[in-house]
């Protein structure tokens, strides 16, 4: 929602103050935070640290995705969880967590794996999408539904010393709709899966806690962002395209290295190109429907060559 | 194949091209850190400029510190899931494997990460 | 600590070993972060995600120093609290969020505010120090002592919509040195305190949480690093003092842009110059030392010109 | 004073320079956020080469967006708690506030911060 004009209850006031009198926040950006439902797909390790800042922001309401549960081994980085906890389901666990830091938003959780199936029946409840998955065949998928939906996606994704960022699909435009200079999908920016052999995930390649850290966080601070500033509005009026729209789309690149201090090649902002004509999602030609989806058209797990039949979180 | 360093040419050598490369998400793991310049041949063997699908083919074969170039080129090709793009900008809107490399062109390539 | 060369238990081994498969950590980076102490001054924005990567990556030591107590206005930015411990003294609270996410490490609470009387005695016990701290005064105390022990400082800073970041006396080098490119400390770099007029601490300017999560989160980062590279070790043999010097000084500039989403002007990391011959605390005629900053000289608080005769955190 | 926006130049009017001039650290909201490209005039009115002193006064008179000058300068000279690079070097360095200003520097003032 875009938020209303109510009061202020004092403990709000209390909690949000020191947010509240950041320029460009002000009470306004506080209520759409307020009346704002938040979707985290993924309670690992970059869901933990975004679900944090997202709850202590006062995000309304606030969805959390995932089927896992809680292993001694995501620890170091998936900063949500605690030990005693070992075994639980990470959602539950997660949520636990955020009610310590915030008993104010409604929590809602989603113990089981996003898939063609159920995705878009959870992903229509929400004004934002935080996607903290770490598979392509799920990331896909989570982009497709947003583009028939009409919603926001905060991406993000960390292997070993890398981290990447991009906000997609925001502010949101009709799929078909390439009249103007729109925000991209993650089809857009990223065509092709990279082949099965190539991928290293977290469990393979390794990955240093405060380097996704940094990511989660970043995605929470987009999300922010984007709701404070009802950028997750869709567009009405297209006689006016250019009007609402972000800054050119930007894929943040992070890489870390253990030799060096903080040095200038760490961070890189590469520009990205808006919609394409011809995507396969949000293009001008696209046959893509929830319909579809829902019915295995197209199939993500041979599309991204995925080995198990299961969408895994 | 010329040399890619910054030796210094003779007139007589094929000529060549000075561009920035830069190799992000993994890809840096492949072919050492940092920015790399290079002085690439200003033509392929068959006279023709060189483009970046030359580029990928001349980094795969002089620059990888790793044998496992299957990270990095696929049946002649850069693999999927590797975005390339030319002076920032996305190389689709460039031409892509047939945009021809000019001088002080700066190439980034970066491997789409999956995990989280 | 530089570590020993023990074998890992099997729930070390079950913990780290996502961080130790990554190149450059291993065993052998792992058993630095074991055997290494590091002290977190200030439990507050920075301090509470700085402290969660730090706990979770094994750091065998971890030291909070910390007067405050929490406050419901804290929670949206310090995720180490939870709001059924507000009034618990901060080191307290974190402490206990910390032991849930790993009991191996030893913590060592300090609940009071570090001043000239004290901060020799407590910093002289750890091998690296990170300033999250929220005042001048302090952050110059601070640096002079990590200057005269000879300890690395990660030092970072964020009010509203900024944050920075800065790694100082690393590798450390005893007072003094100077015929080298030795790495600087906070005078080097900051000569002279902003008049108090022109300051802005969060409660009055705001701060918006992600910003200084992300602030935190780096700091983690800089500081596992310098561990697992054990460049917290002072040089020895000045006679090739180059080959052990991190990269060019580096100061990290984040700026939050409300308005847009992330951007090229995001980040921005400034060159440093290194150490400086003329500096008050680490030059070649410094004249500070311990017993001096114990009685008295130089007066941190007069030199800042705060009003209050406190050292807050 | 010289108008300092990027105006065509008639042959008669004070030669400029072009420069670029980046604010950080919460001073990017008293002068506008991004990096601002300026042409400023070449010489001070005693007909000195414009210095970094120069700078300071000039961004103060015909730049800022807030009445609270207080924030950059004080006494005349660039406040204490302010970083000021030029070229990416440290001015302390360059010469402080005597460094004259070349064409192409680029100059950064940072306002150090220090909650937490
Ligand atoms: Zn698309
Ligand atoms: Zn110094």
């Amino acid at each position: 929602g875009v938020g209303g004009s109510r009061r202020l209850t004092e403990e709000e006031f209390d909690r949000y103050s020191r947010q509240m009198i950041v320029p460009g926040v002000g009470k306004d950006g506080q209520l759409r935070l307020i009346n704002s439902r938040i979707l985290i797909i993924g309670a690992g390790g970059l869901g933990c640290p975004a679900a944090q800042y997202v709850a202590g922001a006062g995000v309304g309401t606030i969805g959390i995705v995932d089927g896992d549960v809680v292993e001694v081994s995501n620890l170091h980085r998936q900063v949500g969880h605690v030990a005693s906890r070992i075994g639980m389901k990470k959602v539950d666990s997660l949520i636990t967590h955020l009610r310590g830091l915030n008993t104010l938003p409604t929590y809602v959780p989603y113990g089981f794996h996003i898939g063609p199936q159920n995705a878009a029946e959870i992903i229509s409840q929400y004004d934002l999408v935080m996607d903290c998955t770490d598979n392509p065949a799920t990331r896909y998928l989570i982009s497709d539904i947003c583009v028939l939906l009409c919603k926001p996606l905060v991406s993000a994704a960390s292997v070993q010393k890398s981290g990447q960022l991009i906000v997609l699909n925001c502010p949101p435009t009709p799929q078909g709709r390439v009249d103007g200079k729109y925000a991209p999908c993650y089809r857009c920016c990223f065509k092709k899966p990279p082949p099965p052999s190539s991928m290293l995930s977290c469990g393979e390649a390794g990955i240093v806690g405060p380097v996704v850290g940094m990511m989660g966080v970043a995605q929470a601070g987009e999300a922010i962002k984007i709701l404070v500033s009802a950028l997750h509005i869709p567009s009405r009026d297209f006689s006016i395209p250019l009007e609402r729209n972000l800054a050119q789309p930007t894929l943040l690149i992070y890489t870390y290295e253990l030799e060096n201090a903080v040095g200038p090649y760490s961070f890189r902002a590469l520009k990205m190109a808006g919609r394409k004509k011809n995507c396969f999602a949000c293009g001008e030609n696209s046959t893509l429907t929830l319909e579809g989806i829902q019915s295995g058209t197209p199939n993500y797990e041979q599309f991204c060559s995925l080995p198990s039949p299961t969408f895994t979180l | 194949m010329a040399d890619s360093t910054e030796v210094p040419i003779r007139e007589s050598e094929t000529p060549t091209i000075s561009i920035t490369v830069d190799f992000y998400g993994g890809l840096d793991t492949l072919f050492g850190k940092g920015q790399h310049k290079l002085a690439i041949p200003a033509a392929d063997k068959s006279g023709s400029p060189s483009t970046i699908g030359f580029l990928v083919t001349h980094l795969c074969e002089t620059k990888m510190n790793d044998p496992r170039t299957d990270l990095f080129v696929l049946d002649g090709h850069i693999r999927p899931g590797i975005l390339v793009l030319i002076n920032e900008a996305d190389w689709e809107l460039e031409g892509e494997e047939a945009y021809e490399i000019q001088s002080g062109d700066n190439v980034v390539f970066v491997s789409t990460l999956h995990g989280g």
